[in-house]
């Protein structure tokens, strides 16, 4: 039973997706949407009608097995169902049926409207795949055809050669960090002959030594960092943008890019053995969230503040997995879903209004014209800056909390984690400022409106769960803790402090953002001030980190291409078979001279032959 | 003796050709020949259906001596390594003849060089007497040269004679090679060019040594393995659209087929030696091939430039001599047929709309011909090695295969993946996305029902073989495991032991 | 000192060698001809004396035939050089050099 | 002493004939020279003990072959004397080595011994008409046979080349 | 039966003679040659299979006092030879009827050279060897200038002639020398003497004589370095005649190398199977490389004949068991040449010398059965597989490599890839290029049809199926 809920959960919103890819021209608009949404509606519901067992706590972990995939490697097209897929699944799907809800607003009249809907059930049908995989193949699977929907969506309006050019890059840093998954895949079919989580995690203390499961962890970590836009390889996301908002809400805020989150936390026992990695994960989510928070404070695009934000908001997810706070991580991850899909959301529903801008320096004063949009803004604004008691808040906090119990070092971390959550809640309360307050700096000709049902229906859904989404673990009340624990059997979790510490910590993280807050809406509260001086610029371009890349990468390395091609391959490889055949034609027209067509030469030619084979015969004796 | 099935599956495309030749109405002539094509194929499809599923030996074979003081005769025979090829031989010359409506210039030449080449290429893969198969192996040589010479664009003699010269040299050496080994391997009994046969011969290891070299060179040529790629952008460029497709989809697993059924089986302590080398030429292959298919300008040459890579990939996992990197070697040549049959088919496609194949000449053509883009950008996924398409399942074997036993080369392989990412879809942005640029593109027509079904069963396949493979890798994996074994048991190389000892990576 | 046919041998090898330098230095067509027919004659000599010593008659008869087969040669090669004459007016082989390379 | 003294004297005339054959500028005296080696062959035959043969070389070579010649020479003209000049390149000095190895070459190898073979008899071989033609008509009748197609070949051979009927010619 | 041993050379006189008297008394023309010397060569043919069926393999016998040999060697070679030389007549026919009366001459000729030829690989005396070659290369002296339009032909029959004749004083001093070292003539004479005698005296006189007989031999077959006049003789020489002369002087020269190296010489081979390596590889070095410059297709094929010069000495450095592979090799290739040159004679002219590759272009669209023809020629002469040029190389290489010259071999096949380029250039003018302005359609004579079809068919059917013809080899030609 529960195998067949959970197989239909995929196999729902894939049929919806081949249906509309074969029927969607032709279906009226709303229809696609509609079937789109009921597909992935469908889903949620089977996945919330499998997973009733573990909140009765009675569930038990699942294997649904499709078919043998791979017999060389022993890898059979399998789902496993336990808590934590269980979880990812309700979120992917509650929140991917929310944001095709809204989708059917937002895309309204598109050219390619059904076809957008055949993306986005591909989508979530590959998220599933992702979260529901019980080994690392079946995982990458997922992992990889997430990237192709980010690809397809993010270029969706491919006339915009931004658009292309953005899903491309998309694609071709993930697969940078894929090459890490790879490797990470070699090395664990290497040593345990088989990609089976359950196997691989039973056995892992008995077969990784510290360094195997060190090298498998850091791999792990940069495809983890691939996909959910850590450093090195964040610079896909911001570009990401291009993609309709939907996109960003559903693929690059609440589901996709917490795949690496989710990841790690699926290996926790391999980072358990391997602290090193473990600890790089957590370094280069607080590295992360601290640099993307710097940024996004210097956007001015909409949709760029809430893209730094989410690279910020990983990073803490990053530091809260490193620091095997895993419930933690996965917390912030549900809560965050809840929330930075509803920004997003709320700023596609703002765009939307304003008729595609984005520019948030246009906008201003919006919170008349679109009380709704606001009220929902508000609410995630106020989420992710981490005011108590919403959703954020919890999450955030808790992994603060987890990685300034671990003590030592790891109270830097904390640190810069409470730096960032400062930004945090500097930057919203900038992107507030700036777009619902304050005197309206609206183009001539743009007419801002409230969005309509369809649209705001979700927001307010979100909105409901953001603030509600953080009660599910508290200090007071660890159910999701609870929920997730026997998941997490093979891993020993890192615990959030308690008592007094607890609520000094949670005082500190609520001053900064109520500093953060209070610092942006003193400056923003009446006037856009000037912010193109150096350091503005230098920031609100990322650091240039992007253009370096483009600089090394791409110029550098089109042009080391070129070389290779035009010159290496073509005079070089090339020149020299084509040199070899030359030399023989040239040879023959060399020779050529020694027939002289004289008949005494061809005579000496004789006449040398005979002295030589009479040369050769003496040599043979009679001398 | 049986139905010789197996000499019919080599004659029919000659009867085929023969038929062609003598028809008298012009129109006639491509329907009869992908009718030929396609009786070959359902010929191909019953030795699938009736091949048994876990034997590693050969099957269905026929054979019979022709002239004893020679040792040379008719061995036919079919494995689980070149029965997929042989099903994929079958599989694309209907597909490329339908696909070559666009032939007027000597269409009855043009259509039974195609069915000669088929049969040359299914004598290659089902010979079992080194003889004969030299024999296939130079005779495919002459169609594929009059159709690239003749039916090709513009450099076409330069190209075609480049080919058959290139490939000729490489197989000359091999020449040689068989003719000593026949002698060789024959002993006091006089010489034989029977592979069975041969395979108990007892070479020493400089003979194994040098004739790998000789045979080793013919196949790196053909597959072509770095450095010896040059022909090959060179004759795809040239070639008419089904001459690429065939080119590609078939003519280069020749090599990587070579590779496996002679030179690993016949001399394996000369592979062992030689891994590296192989290995190493396979790895700058994969990488290098990409890049330089990042900057073509031309649509063809950038497909070429990555069969280089991808066969690179091929060799890889055929050199990682272990039954992951073995059995992904043998179904990524199928893969590689399969995807960049279709792709070559989509730029011939393209090409006859336009009559050019400049990336900067297209822009946009997504917005016109979506179906058209759309099968483009699915089959350059599965280029790419998507997962749930075919070229996936045959890279993640091979890289993973080869990583049990050549971890430093398989992850040097590993960023080929990202390198494909690179070349197919920076050209597909070109070509595909953005505005429309040059004028004429605006009236293209997108693909016609004919063209749809000419790729559909490519398309099919892809999805298929991306998704369940076992049918497929159920049918290598004995004949692969068996030539593991007869590695293992001839040489000291011992196959790397899965999960029990595993190998230390330095920890920090 | 008796005289071996060794001596008439080494004598003939001699001539041959100086016919073959008339084939190699000269460039009127009679006198390559001619040396030729030297040739022939050097081994006409070599044959009768190896034949002496050898205590056979078969040498003679050897060189008979090499007679018959001089005199047709001298037929046609004279034929062949009168009609090369009778076209260029010349006799000389070097300017017979239009087919080369 | 006599055979001694005829091989000096006709040895040197032959080797003078052969010379000067090669080194006259006219072909006159290159024929002239040529006979003189003959004539000296004719002796070496007798002193050899191939009377026959003799006569023949005599009558048939230094006699028809050598007027044939001279009569080929008158034809296409006298006055054609040879320039010295070569013009092939490296000719000369590539011929004169040529022909100094191939002559020591021929030397060496006879250098110890010039006839190795068994005797066939023990009599010295007598070169009369009659030893002749026994063995040209019974061992040799083959060959014999054989050298009349020889014989067509010149007749038909210089009829098809040499003989120009008014349209033939196209001078 | 000793009258079946010169059986073929009776025929052959007979048809020469009624034909000459009949014409001398009727003047029949033209038909009346052809029926003679279809009669005679039918004939002849007839006889030397009759000498087959009766002498080969073990039963060769030796008749007229050991002066002919008649055995499976010799019957097999007077069959490739007649039935050449009547492909080469057809060829020539239209040759034959541009000379007018001449033409009878002309037929003479050839005629008398197919007996020479025959002779040649017939006979078992170096005497009667040295006639039969002077029989065999009078002929085709007088044959490659036998028009006289054209200044080319004088120049190649007077360097054929000169070149020849030197040759052959020099092969001629070999003869003299080998008898005073083995005191015979007799060429098994020879052969027992070497292997029946502990040989005490210094074999310098010997070994001169063998160097001065491969040298007389070695150019008749126009192996490199004395092949030099083979270019300027196939050039020069009129188109429909060509063909037998380069296939004609293969064979018989062929013939008697083999005989005079494997009966006389077989027990000094490891002497001359070295020098006769080296010849081989020289041939098909030089051949292919100076065939790759050519402009002209008679040319070009005159050096791609040096090289092939070269495979087939390839298989006589096995000695005798290589013999059966020469013969495969030398049948095939003396067909395919013929052929080719009488493509060439049809396109451009059966008395033009020249045959400019300029001519050859389109020629798939003037004539497509003449360039089907030369194409297959081309490929087979190449070593493509499915022709016979191919199992013929098979051929040779094996035996080289049984032989332990391996290294021979690579030479061997690399020059053949080398050697495909210009044979494949051949192909490309005629399929993949157009035709010149003004180049109308080509009639093919029915002779020459005749010759492309036997030549196409023999090429094609003995490519596919090689086995009986080797067989049949491998049992008859044991010397």
């Amino acid at each position: 039973m529960t195998a067949a809920l959970v197989s239909l959960a995929i196999l729902l919103p894939l049929g919806g997706s081949v249906i509309l890819l074969f029927v969607g021209k032709r279906l009226p608009e709303p229809l696609a949407g509609i079937l789109g949404t009921l597909t992935v509606a469908g889903g949620f519901a089977c996945a919330a009608v499998a997973a009733a067992d573990f909140f009765t706590g009675t569930g038990q972990a699942v294997t649904v097995r499709w078919f043998t995939w791979m017999p060389a490697f022993g890898v059979n097209a399998e789902l496993g169902w336990d808590r934590l897929s269980a979880l990812m699944t309700l979120v992917v799907t509650g929140v991917g049926a929310l944001i095709h809800l809204y989708s059917i607003g937002y895309m309204k009249g598109d050219a390619r409207f059904g076809q957008f809907f055949t993306y986005l059930n591909l989508f979530i049908t590959s998220m599933l795949i992702l979260v529901l995989a019980d080994n690392f193949a079946m995982m990458f699977v997922g992992w990889e055809l997430v990237g192709l929907c980010s690809y397809l969506l993010i270029s969706f309006w491919f006339e915009k050669e931004t658009a292309a050019a953005a899903g491309k890059k998309a694609f071709v840093v993930n697969r940078v960090g894929d090459v890490g998954f790879i490797i990470a895949l070699m090395l664990v079919f290497s040593h345990f002959g088989t990609f089976r989580f359950e196997t691989v995690f039973e056995n892992a203390p008995g077969v990784l030594t510290t360094g195997a499961a060190t090298a498998i962890g850091l791999m792990l970590l940069v495809g983890a960092a691939g996909k959910s836009a850590q450093l090195p390889l964040y610079v896909w996301l911001p570009d990401a943008m291009e993609g309709p908002t939907p996109v960003s809400a559903l693929i690059h805020a609440a589901t996709m890019v917490t795949a690496g989150v989710y990841m790690v936390a699926r290996t926790g026992a391999i980072f358990q053995i391997a602290p090193v990695a473990a600890g790089t994960v957590a370094v280069v989510g607080a590295a992360t969230a601290l640099f993307a928070a710097t940024v996004a404070v210097a956007q001015t695009d909409i949709k760029r503040v809430l893209a730094y934000s989410t690279i910020s908001q990983l990073g803490y997810m990053f530091m809260g997995v490193g620091a095997a706070a895993y419930v933690a991580g996965v917390f912030h991850l549900m809560t965050h879903a809840f929330f930075k899909a509803l920004l997003f959301l709320g700023a596609g529903s703002v765009i939307h209004g304003m008729g595609g801008e984005q520019d948030m320096t246009k906008m201003g004063g919006l919170r008349r014209k679109m009380p709704a949009t606001f009220a929902t803004v508000a609410i995630a604004w106020l989420a992710i800056s981490g005011i108590p008691p919403l959703a954020g808040f919890w999450s955030k906090d808790e992994i603060l909390g987890t990685v300034f119990n671990r003590g030592g070092a790891w109270t830097v971390l904390w640190g810069v984690g409470v730096v960032t959550a400062l930004l945090t809640a500097f930057y919203m309360t900038r992107m507030m400022w700036l777009t619902f307050f304050g005197a309206p700096r609206w183009d001539e000709g743009v007419h801002p409106h409230e969005s309509p049902a369809v649209m705001t229906v979700p927001l307010m859904a979100l909105a409901g769960l953001s603030v509600v989404g953080g009660l599910v673990n508290t200090p007071f009340r660890t159910s999701l803790e609870h929920f997730l624990d026997p998941a997490f059997e093979a891993v020993r979790l890192s615990a959030a402090p308690t008592g007094t510490t607890a609520l000094t910590l949670a005082m500190v993280s609520v001053a900064a953002a109520l500093v953060g807050i209070g610092l942006a809406a003193a400056r923003y509260r009446d006037r856009v001030p000037d912010e193109t001086g150096f350091a503005w610029r230098l920031i609100g371009r990322g650091y240039y980190v992007d253009d370096v890349y483009g600089q090394v990468f791409a110029r550098t390395g089109k042009l080391a291409a070129a070389w290779l091609a035009f010159r290496f391959d073509a005079r070089g490889i090339d020149g020299a078979v084509e040199g070899v055949g030359a030399l023989t034609r040239k040879t023959g027209g060399w020779l050529r001279p020694i027939q002289t067509g004289f008949v005494r030469s061809a005579a000496a030619a004789v006449v040398v032959g005979a002295v030589a084979l009479l040369a050769w015969f003496l040599s043979r004796g009679g001398l | 003796m049986s139905f010789p099935i197996l000499s019919v599956i080599i004659g029919l495309p000659v009867a085929g050709a023969l038929v062609v030749l003598t028809l008298r109405r012009t129109e006639l002539v491509l329907p009869v020949a992908v009718a030929s094509a396609l009786v070959t194929f359902g010929a191909t499809v019953w030795l699938l259906v009736e091949f048994e599923v876990g034997e590693a030996g050969f099957q269905f074979v026929e054979q019979a001596t022709w002239y004893k003081p020679w040792g040379v005769g008719w061995h036919l025979g079919v494995d689980g390594i070149s029965l997929l090829l042989v099903v994929l031989t079958g599989l694309l010359f209907p597909i490329a003849l339908a696909a070559s409506t666009s032939v007027t210039h000597r269409p009855r030449e043009y259509a039974a060089a195609m069915l000669l080449l088929e049969a040359g290429i299914l004598g290659v893969f089902l010979s079992l007497d080194l003889l004969v198969f030299f024999v296939f192996w130079e005779v495919m040589l002459v169609p594929m040269y009059f159709i690239i010479g003749i039916w090709g664009g513009e450099r076409r003699v330069h190209a075609a004679v480049k080919f058959f010269l290139y490939t000729a040299l490489g197989s000359a050496l091999m020449f040689a090679g068989i003719l000593a080994l026949g002698f060789l391997g024959g002993g006091d009994a006089g010489p034989t060019f029977d592979f069975v046969k041969l395979l108990d011969a007892n070479l020493s290891h400089t003979a194994q040594l040098w004739l790998f070299g000789a045979f080793g060179l013919s196949f790196a040529i053909k597959v072509p393995l770095f450095p010896f790629h040059t022909w090959l952008p060179d004759a795809h460029v040239e070639a008419p659209t089904a001459g690429s497709v065939i080119l590609a989809g078939i003519l280069l697993k020749l090599g990587a087929y070579g590779l496996i059924r002679f030179c690993l089986s016949l001399f394996p302590e000369a592979s062992v030696q030689l891994v590296p080398l192989l290995a190493v030429l396979a790895v700058i292959g994969i990488i290098y091939g990409a890049i330089v298919a990042i900057v073509q300008t031309d649509v063809k040459r950038l497909v070429a430039y990555s069969s280089v890579s991808h066969l690179g990939f091929v060799v890889l996992g055929i050199f990682a001599l272990t039954t992951q990197g073995l059995q992904g070697g043998v179904l990524q040549m199928v893969n590689h047929g399969l995807t960049t049959g279709a792709l070559f088919l989509l730029v011939g496609m393209i090409y006859e709309r336009r009559h050019t194949r400049e990336i900067g000449q297209f822009g946009g053509l997504a917005t016109v011909m979506p179906r058209y883009a759309g099968i483009f950008l699915f089959v350059a996924f599965a280029s790419i090695g998507l997962p749930g398409l075919n070229g996936f399942i045959g890279e993640f074997f091979v890289l993973v295969g080869s990583f049990l036993s050549l971890p430093a080369y398989a992850i040097v392989a590993a960023f080929g993946v990202v390198l494909a990412a690179v070349y197919l879809l920076w050209a597909y942005q070109r070509m595909f996305t953005g505005p429309i640029t040059v004028e004429e593109n605006r009236g293209l027509r997108d693909l016609g029902v004919r063209e749809t079904l000419i790729l559909a069963p490519l398309i099919v396949l892809i999805l298929f073989l991306g998704i369940y493979p076992k049918p497929a890798l159920d049918r290598i994996q004995p004949s692969v495991d068996q030539i593991l074994q007869r590695i293992e048991q001839t040489t000291t190389y011992v196959v790397p032991d899965l999960g029990t000892t595993g190998f230390e990576v330095p920890g920090p | 000192m008796t005289v071996t046919p060794g001596w008439y041998m080494a004598l003939a090898a001699l001539l041959f060698v100086i016919g073959l330098g008339g084939i190699l230095l000269r460039r009127n067509a009679l006198v390559m001809f001619m040396s030729v027919e030297l040739m022939l004659n050097a081994v006409n000599l070599t044959f009768i004396a190896a034949g002496r010593q050898l205590a056979t008659i078969e040498g003679q008869v050897a060189v008979l035939f090499v007679m018959v087969v001089a005199a047709a040669e001298v037929v046609v090669g004279l034929a062949i050089i009168v009609a090369v004459f009778r076209r260029r007016k010349t006799a000389s082989v070097d300017e017979l050099s239009e087919l080369r390379g | 002493m006599v055979e001694l003294t005829l091989f000096v004297i006709f040895g040197i005339c032959a080797l003078f004939g052969a010379l000067t054959m090669v080194w006259a500028r006219n072909p006159v005296y290159s024929a002239m020279g040529l006979m003189l080696t003959m004539f000296s062959m004719a002796v070496f035959y007798v002193s050899n003990g191939a009377q026959f043969v003799a006569v023949v070389q005599v009558i048939i070579y230094a006699g028809a072959v050598m007027t044939l010649f001279l009569f080929v020479i008158m034809l296409i003209g006298v006055d054609k004397a040879e320039d010295r000049a070569e013009k092939i390149f490296l000719q000369r000095p590539l011929a004169l080595g040529l022909l100094v190895l191939f002559g020591v070459g021929v030397l060496l190898a006879g250098r110890h011994v010039w006839v190795t073979g068994p005797a066939q008899g023990v009599d010295a071989i007598d070169g009369t008409i009659e030893a002749i033609g026994d063995q040209l008509f019974r061992r040799w009748v083959l060959p014999f046979e054989i050298t009349a197609l020889l014989l067509i070949i010149a007749a038909t051979g210089a009829i098809a080349l040499a003989l120009f009927k008014n349209d033939g010619g196209d001078e | 039966m000793t009258i079946l041993s010169v059986a073929p050379e009776v025929v052959i006189v007979v048809a020469i003679v009624m034909l000459l008297m009949v014409d001398v008394q009727w003047h029949p023309g033209h038909r009346w040659w052809g029926v003679a010397a279809a009669m005679g060569l039918t004939g002849a043919t007839v006889a030397v299979a009759l000498q087959w069926s009766q002498y080969r393999g073990d039963a060769g016998a030796s008749f007229f006092s050991g002066m002919i040999a008649v055995d499976g060697f010799g019957a097999f070679a007077g069959m490739v030879i007649f039935p050449l030389a009547g492909l080469g007549l057809m060829a020539a026919w239209p040759l034959v009827r541009s000379q007018g009366g001449r033409g009878a001459e002309f037929v003479v000729l050839t005629l008398i050279a197919a007996s020479g030829a025959h002779l040649m690989a017939a006979s078992a005396n170096l005497v009667m060897l040295f006639i039969a070659l002077e029989v065999f290369s009078l002929s085709l002296y007088v044959l490659a200038g036998f028009t006289r339009e054209r200044a080319d032909a004088d120049e190649a029959a007077l360097k054929y002639f000169l070149l020849g004749a030197v040759a052959s004083a020099i092969f001629l001093y070999g003869i003299a020398l080998v008898f005073a070292a083995t005191g015979t003539t007799s060429i098994s004479g020879v052969g027992a003497y070497l292997t029946g005698n502990v040989l005490l005296l210094p074999q310098g006189v010997l070994m001169a004589g063998t160097a001065m007989l491969m040298v007389g031999l070695a150019f008749k077959v126009s192996a490199a370095p004395f092949h030099m006049w083979a270019p300027d003789v196939y050039q020069g020489a009129p188109g429909g005649i060509t063909g037998f002369l380069a296939s004609g002087a293969k064979v018989a020269g062929f013939a008697a190398l083999a005989r005079v190296l494997t009966v006389a010489l077989g027990d000094r081979i490891t002497d001359w199977a070295p020098a006769v390596a080296v010849l081989a590889a020289t041939s098909i070095v030089v051949g292919t490389l100076l065939a790759l410059a050519q402009t002209d297709l008679k040319r070009m094929l005159a050096y791609s004949s040096v090289a092939h010069a070269g495979f087939i000495l390839t298989a006589l450095v096995a000695g005798s068991s290589g013999i059966p592979d020469m013969w495969f090799y030398v049948a095939t290739y003396s067909v395919q040449v013929l052929a080719a040159f009488a493509v060439a004679a049809v396109v451009s002219g059966p008395t033009e010398g020249r045959a400019p590759l300029s001519d050859y272009a389109g020629l798939s669209t003037r004539s497509p059965w003449l360039a089907a023809v030369l194409g297959l020629l081309m490929l087979a002469m190449g070593g493509i597989p499915l022709t016979a040029g191919f199992v013929g190389k098979v051929a040779v290489f094996r035996s080289a490599i049984d032989a332990d010259y391996l290294w021979l071999v690579i030479v061997g096949v690399i020059a053949s890839v080398a050697g495909l380029f210009f044979y494949l250039r051949v192909i490309v003018l005629m399929y993949m290029q157009p035709a010149g302005e003004g180049a109308g359609r080509i009639g093919v004579p029915a002779g020459a049809r005749v010759v492309l079809a036997v030549a196409a068919t023999v090429t094609v059917i003995v490519g596919v199926v090689p086995w009986p013809l080797l067989e049949w080899l491998r049992n008859a030609i044991p010397l």
